[in-house]
């Protein structure tokens, strides 16, 4: 068990990394916020690894739902106002 | 696996904080911060798990009796809980203030907001 | 570039104080003093089997009332921020993300549902992983379904205020009422502790959950609305 | 008592219900909001007399039902409640100030701001670490949304850069509470504090969150966020990011620094220190008064985390040094950000506009003092224990940054109140208004009651409680008075205080206390010719005279030097009313503040942290000591006797002040330093420090300074600027004479005090009569006015007869002694140069009677009338004593001979009748008046018998040669009297002094305009500022601790 834990442990932190240097690197700003999102998803992932099932639910709403859809938002009023 | 997600989490903190900090594009640092503030999540998480134990949740596979032995710190947990709420309200006041600071410049430069200066 | 370099140097110094604190941690063996009494007296004391949901909800119950009051104070401070700066005449169009017959029907379905769910997480806060905020969080998405397939129906600001208001006013006068017939402020000993893990029992959480699910999802439905709307309040 | 969590519950309640109440009806949803803060401010009121009475205990407030740490706990102990009661009521004026944009934008607006207060006080109050960052970020939100509450666009920008600089605070804070949770297993301060730490990183957690806290007070240089925020929110806001979170995160340093242990305090010592030095530095280049407030509140936050940093030595004083700072900057910076609502333009200058409102220039005037740690205010008290502490703990070099930091912030702030009394007012410079008006006044009565409750506290001298200065206090409150009411009261609370004391003085004493409370009183006759009320006059007058009374009375260290400090607050203000003034006033105020912190090192090594220590116990220092203490106390007298090199404020400074100012600060004034000197070489007497004899070294400072002086002033055009250059000259023979420390030179320096007091008040009293009918100063403007001025010409006469020290008058018995004194002394070289200023002050007295009152008479002034008879009036009374002394010096002199003669143990002179005899020959007063009185009147018959010869002629009537003079001023024969002399001696005129000093504040302004630079708008560069100052400190720390 405590492999297979270890083995998802490490793939979850690996692709946490790269979602984040996605989300630093990439030249599109919605790409980014998505990137962002699914680094949170993965940490959501990571916590019930981590035995933490209650910071996995609120991550998983909050940090990776919400948040997302608060930048859509407000990306949405910016480029109605024609900047972007 | 303590030691992962730490590592995890302070990689995140540091590419978080190069972000935020090298990116002039205003939504792009806040992006930059909320990765950031995951990798603080991390950390907290990760300094509350102890190996081999159960969420702390005291339920039939974990009886009050045992539940010392048994489950993890949950101090750290409620920590986060917190944590990423405050984190919450900080992204979304940080992006109506984006909103605003366009309004005003149509620029989400952060080097075009410098009229405060010396 | 300079930027770069300096700040790459910077991180990487930073990184250094973290490299020490990772390297020489060691988880610990067993649960610390705070820890083990939590586990200890989850029972006696608050009555909730889910001890992070008796820590937050009873003894950091302080940290938690200032967490909502983050909320509402976001959440009036946005209202702030985008009311004092009108949107230009004619600058006001449809939302970015087109909505369809499919998703507003699929929408009308699927919001009691939500609405549903997110009472039972907070109703069960303190037996099973879940509570005011996750709860309340799953509330806000049905508001926020609902924004997405109807971007121009909103709903009315004054009843998500009026909720707002009056949960945290209660979570103030529970507060309150733990200092005058319980052992102190926030004391969730207020209300019959109960048979330890059924619905209604760990004296005041459940109430107090009800409270900061109401709270928490009517602070996000408002935060979420406010950096919505195509016109402003 | 109710308990204190109910302020939290308060605040917390009334902004959720709010949201309840109806939108429309603004006016009530902001009565509301007033009520619940005035409540909180009543309870945490309420606890601190409780406390402080000790009708309570410490409250300890468990959440939860369960005891901490398990549960949070929260504290109110006396000093959380004063800052509980800070903040509330901050919070409460505050909102009044901001009450339009509260109203303008409803309960939304009213509910941040109560949430703000109710985080601020929690902050104050939890024990908890977590709970501790729950608040500091409901406190960054908040801010976020007040600033917003600004019109200023900027204000979007400036909370932007605050929300980055908040996210990266709270990274760093959270990653500091979770690993000292994971090295303590607890999160509860007193918890952590009773744990020994076990893992290794748990310096590092500790370094963390501190380093966060500490970037919350904005630390110099990593600060730009918070100064954008200063310069362009609400002022009522930033008075209470100043005055409250300021103070509140302060505290929060303190309860950390509690736990992290002693290892820790050098390290916030220095970044305090940085703050304080650097921000002030950087303050000199401002011109927005807002932005200035801004530095000057790092600046402050920065003094008082020093203070923290060295709370190791500082023991049971900690509390009431920390809180005084504390609580004198947040009073005071309130206070100023809540007035600068009511000037309209934002420069410095601007506020000349206040100046039509006396009451708030009373305000201004007292915030300044407060934050300057002036008496009476607690910052005084602080920075007196504070100096005494830090010397026992032989931390002296800490003390000097101290002092330095608070002479660069005096510069600031006292240019700043020079601009609001003497710069033209712009017209509608004043949004004045009862509300704003209130608020500062609040502001001003809270400051003068905590300097009463520091007074108290202090228990050794409450200097509110003194006589004199409550003097003061009541001509304050009789300012409303005509000018020649308050004469009378002012002339008579003189008197009176004398009669009152002189029955209990030494020889010595009763001289100078006869010379500095009657003879103020005698030259405040000349005050009657002032009509209208004379706003400001009397109580800086008086003042003046309270410090000079209490100078007399000081028993302790600690009177002598508040009572010095009160002397040189007045007097400033007194100096500052003068017509062009601003400037020296400025120059005044900061040799002299620089002379006082010169005192208080001295007596701080003396007394070696002792308190009270007693004056006259001075001379019991340890011997290897005495050396500094003699230095320091030396430099800080000379700079108010204006010896060469401290001089160049003395110039101006008496020139530019009113016509019956000038008598009191060079006749009086000036004596307050050879009274120091007399004290101070009475104790410690001859001191040598590598080798070098000190009292020789004063012997030439005198020597040059009657040299320099009598030299600078032969050159002036300005009349009373050669008075004021001849002052230095008087002064500087009576240091030569106190310094030679024999018998016959401190009774010779006696006579100069005496003297020096009668001729110096009467030639300015009669150059200032001069000056109100000719409205010049200027000597090659005036001439011939002997027949239109005849008394004046006789004081003017009489003075220079005295002061050249010719016989018959008095000038010459104390030439008589001073050159038995120097041949008692035997030292040859600056006896040359002695001797040297004796002719050369003949030379600008001769030119003073020469071009003002004989040769032609200008045409503009053929019709002036004699000077006001309340001018001529004190200086017939000097010129009746000047021979009455001259014939019996034996009146005064005698008494203090005999004293005197105590001190050294020997008798050189002996009296005999009206004769005085020494080894080198003898003085007999009446004989000498006598064959003079013969000789002038027979040579004044005969010029009389041969008048009828002189011709009259035209002015200005011989041709120009065929040029055409652009300044006719260089054909007047009193233009530049003394050319001749110029060329032989004019290298003695190069500005030397002047040039340091300026080179001095050239450099350290240089230095603030070149570090300004740093602020350059980009809040990303901010950001960048705060993680190079964090891992800079993180380096030096490590560094220190490998």
């Amino acid at each position: 068990m405590s492999v297979l834990m270890l083995g998802l442990a490490i793939a979850l932190a690996l692709s946490m990394v790269a979602a984040a240097a996605v989300a630093l690197i990439t030249r599109s700003t919605v790409i980014a916020v998505l990137a962002a999102g699914l680094v949170s998803l993965f940490a959501s992932i990571f916590f019930v690894v981590l035995a933490a099932p209650d910071v996995a639910m609120t991550e998983a709403a909050i940090g990776s739902g919400l948040t997302t859809f608060l930048f859509f938002f407000t990306m949405g009023r910016i480029r109605r106002e024609g900047g972007k | 696996m303590a030691q992962i997600a730490l590592a995890t989490g302070f990689v995140l903190i540091l590419a978080g904080l190069y972000g935020a900090l090298t990116n002039r594009d205003i939504l792009r640092m806040i992006v930059a911060f909320t990765i950031a503030d995951t990798g603080v999540n991390i950390v907290l998480v990760a300094v509350g798990y102890l190996p081999g134990r159960t969420a702390p949740i005291l339920d039939a596979a974990v009886p009050v009796a045992e539940a010392g032995q048994r489950i993890i710190d949950p101090v750290p947990q409620a920590l986060v809980l917190t944590a990423i709420v405050i984190g919450l309200g900080i992204t979304a006041l940080m992006l109506a203030y984006a909103y605003r600071l366009f309004r005003l410049r149509h620029s989400l430069d952060i080097s075009t907001f410098t009229e405060l200066k010396w | 570039m300079i930027r770069h370099v300096v700040v790459a140097l910077l991180v990487a110094l930073l990184g250094i104080a973290f490299w020490t604190l990772t390297a020489g941690y060691l988880p610990d063996a067993e649960l610390n003093r705070t820890a083990a009494y939590y586990a200890a007296h989850a029972q006696d004391e608050v009555g909730a089997p889910n001890i992070v949901t008796g820590i937050i909800v009873t003894w950091r119950g302080l940290d938690t009332l200032g967490e909502v009051t983050v909320l509402f104070l976001t959440s009036a401070v946005i209202a702030l921020v985008l009311t004092q700066s009108k949107t230009p005449a004619g600058a006001t169009g449809a939302g970015f993300l087109p909505s369809g017959e499919l998703l507003t029907t699929g929408t009308r379905m699927i919001v009691p549902l939500i609405v549903l769910l997110g009472a039972y997480v907070i109703m069960n806060g303190h037996l099973t992983p879940g509570g005011g905020f996750q709860g309340g969080a799953i509330l806000a998405s049905g508001a926020l379904l609902t924004l997405l397939a109807e971007p121009t129906r909103r709903f009315g600001h004054s009843v998500i205020a009026r909720v707002e208001s009056a949960s945290g006013l209660t979570y103030v006068l529970v507060g309150l009422a733990g200092m005058m017939i319980a052992g102190g402020f926030l004391d969730n000993g207020i209300l019959p502790l109960g048979r330890f893990g059924a619905m209604l029992s760990a004296g005041a959480i459940p109430l107090i959950s009800v409270l900061i699910g109401l709270k928490v999802g009517a602070e996000f439905s408002s935060i979420l609305e406010s950096l919505h709307e195509t016109e402003d309040a | 008592m109710v308990s204190p969590v109910l302020i939290l519950a308060i605040g917390l309640g009334t902004a959720f219900a709010l949201g309840l109440l109806s939108q429309a009806r603004k006016s009530f949803l902001f009565l509301v909001t007033l009520a619940a803060l005035a409540l909180m401010a009543a309870i945490s009121l309420g606890w601190v007399v409780a406390l402080a009475t000790g009708a309570a205990m410490t409250a300890e407030i468990h959440t939860a039902g369960v005891a901490p740490p398990f549960a949070i706990n929260l504290r109110v102990g006396l000093a959380e409640a004063a800052l509980l009661a800070t903040i509330s009521l901050a919070g409460l004026f505050s909102a009044l100030s901001m009450r339009e944009p509260l109203l303008r934008l409803g309960r939304g607006a009213m509910a941040v701001l109560l949430v703000l207060v109710m985080a601020i006080s929690g902050l104050v109050m939890t024990r908890d670490l977590f709970n501790l960052f729950v608040f500091i970020e409901l406190i960054a939100i908040a801010t976020a949304g007040v600033v917003l509450l600004s019109q200023d666009q900027r204000a979007i920008c400036a909370g932007f850069k605050y929300l980055v600089v908040s996210q990266i605070i709270a990274i760093l804070m959270l990653i500091g509470i979770i690993f000292t949770y994971h090295a303590t297993g607890s999160l509860n301060i007193d918890d952590i504090v009773a744990t020994p730490v076990a893992f290794h990183g748990a310096a590092l957690a500790i370094f963390l969150l501190l380093i966060a806290l500490v970037v919350e007070l904005k630390p110099f240089p990593a600060n730009g966020w918070a100064l954008d925020i200063y310069t362009s929110a609400h002022p009522g806001f930033s008075a209470l990011f100043s005055a409250a979170t300021g103070s509140a995160a302060l505290f929060a340093v303190d309860k950390v620094a509690t736990y992290a242990g002693d290892a820790w305090l050098p390290l916030l010592t220095g970044i305090g220190l940085l703050s304080f030095v650097g921000s002030n530095i950087v303050a000199l280049r401002q011109e927005n008064d807002r932005r200035l407030l801004g530095y000057s509140s790092v600046g402050q936050l920065g003094l008082v985390l020093a203070v923290i940093g060295q709370r190791d030595v500082l023991g049971d004083a900690y509390l009431y040094i920390a809180g005084g700072l504390i609580l004198s900057h947040a009073v005071a910076k309130a206070g100023l950000f809540w007035m600068s609502a009511i000037v309209r333009g934002r420069t410095l200058t601007d506020w000349a506009a206040i100046r039509a409102r006396a009451p708030m220039v009373l305000a201004f005037a007292t915030f300044i003092a407060m934050l300057v740690g002036l008496p009476p205010f607690p910052g005084f008290y602080a920075k007196w224990d504070l100096a005494q502490a830090l010397v026992a703990a032989g931390r002296l070099p800490i003390l000097s940054l101290i002092l330095l930091g608070v002479l660069i912030e005096s510069a600031y702030l006292f240019r700043w109140f020079g601009y609001a009394i003497k710069r033209e007012a712009v017209e509608k410079g004043l949004l004045a208004n009862t509300v704003d008006c209130g608020i500062t006044l609040a502001a001003v009565a809270g400051g003068w009651a905590l300097g009463w409750i520091w007074g108290v506290a202090h228990g050794e001298f409450n200097v509110l409680a003194t006589l004199p200065v409550l003097a003061v206090v009541a001509f304050l409150l009789l300012e409303p008075l005509p000018a020649k009411v308050k004469n009378v009261l002012a002339i008579a609370a003189l008197l009176g205080w004398f009669a009152m004391v002189v029955g209990g003085y030494d020889p010595m004493r009763l001289i100078f206390a006869a010379v500095m409370i009657p003879g103020g009183a005698v030259i405040l006759i000349a005050s009657f010719t002032e009509t209208g009320r004379r706003i400001g006059f009397y109580p800086s007058a008086m003042a003046m005279y309270a410090g000079l009374a209490l100078l007399l009375e000081a028993t302790t260290f600690f009177e002598f030097f508040a009572a010095w400090e009160i002397m040189t607050l007045g007097s400033y203000f007194l100096i500052l009313r003068g017509r062009m003034s601003e400037p020296h006033a400025l120059s005044y105020m900061l040799f002299s503040l620089g002379g006082a912190f010169a005192l208080l090192a001295g007596f701080a090594i003396a007394s070696g942290g002792v308190q009270p220590f007693p004056l006259d116990q001075l001379g019991t220092v340890a011997a290897d000591l005495a050396p500094y203490v003699f230095v320091l106390l030396a430099v800080g007298f000379m700079t108010k006797t204006a010896a060469m090199g401290l001089h160049i404020w003395l110039p101006g400074a008496h020139a530019e002040a009113e016509t019956d100012v000038s008598p009191m600060v060079s006749g009086i004034l000036l004596k307050a330093g050879l009274f120091g000197l007399f004290l101070m070489l009475m104790q410690l007497g001859r001191q040598s420090l590598w080798g070098v004899d000190l009292t020789y070294v004063l012997v030439w400072i005198g020597a040059i300074s009657a040299f320099l002086g009598a030299v600078l002033a032969i050159f002036q055009e300005d009349a009373k600027r050669l008075l004021a250059y001849s002052s230095i000259s008087q002064m500087g023979y009576a240091l030569f004479g106190i310094a030679l420390m024999n018998h016959l030179g401190w009774l010779m320096a006696m006579m100069f005090v005496i003297n020096h007091y009668v001729y110096k008040s009467m030639l300015f009293l009669a150059v200032g009569g001069v000056y109100k009918r000719t409205h010049t100063k200027l000597m090659y403007k005036m001439g011939g006015l002997i027949t239109l001025m005849p008394f004046t010409f006789v004081s003017v006469l009489v003075g220079i007869i005295a002061m050249s020290g010719v016989p018959p008058l008095s000038g010459f018995g104390g030439r008589w002694i001073f050159y038995n004194a120097i041949m008692d002394a035997g030292l040859r070289l600056p006896l040359i140069l002695i001797f040297m200023a004796g002719p050369i002050g003949f030379l600008y007295l001769f030119r003073l009677i020469h071009t003002i009152f004989l040769g032609q008479l200008k045409d503009p002034h053929r019709k002036l009338k004699e000077a006001p008879a309340w001018l001529v009036a004190p200086q017939m009374i000097f010129v009746a004593f000047l021979i009455g002394f001259a014939v019996l010096p034996g009146m005064a002199l005698q008494k203090v001979d005999g004293y005197i003669g105590s001190i050294f143990g020997d008798q050189p002179l002996v009296w005999s009748g009206r004769a005085i005899a020494s080894e080198f020959g003898y003085w007999n007063p009446v004989a000498i008046m006598v064959v003079i009185i013969v000789v002038f009147v027979s040579v004044f018959l005969i010029l009389l018998a041969k008048n009828h010869d002189a011709q009259k002629v035209k002015q200005f009537n011989i041709v120009f040669s065929a040029e055409r003079p652009y300044r006719p001023e260089t054909t007047h024969f009193a233009w530049n009297f003394f050319a001749p002399y110029r060329k032989a001696m004019g290298f003695l005129e190069t500005p030397v002094v002047s040039t340091f000093w300026g080179g001095v504040t050239d450099g350290i302004n240089g230095v603030g305009d070149f570090t300004r630079r740093f602020y350059n708008g980009n809040g990303q560069s901010y950001a960048i500022h705060v993680v190079l100052f964090v891992v800079a400190v993180y380096l030096i720390a490590m560094g220190g601790v490998a």
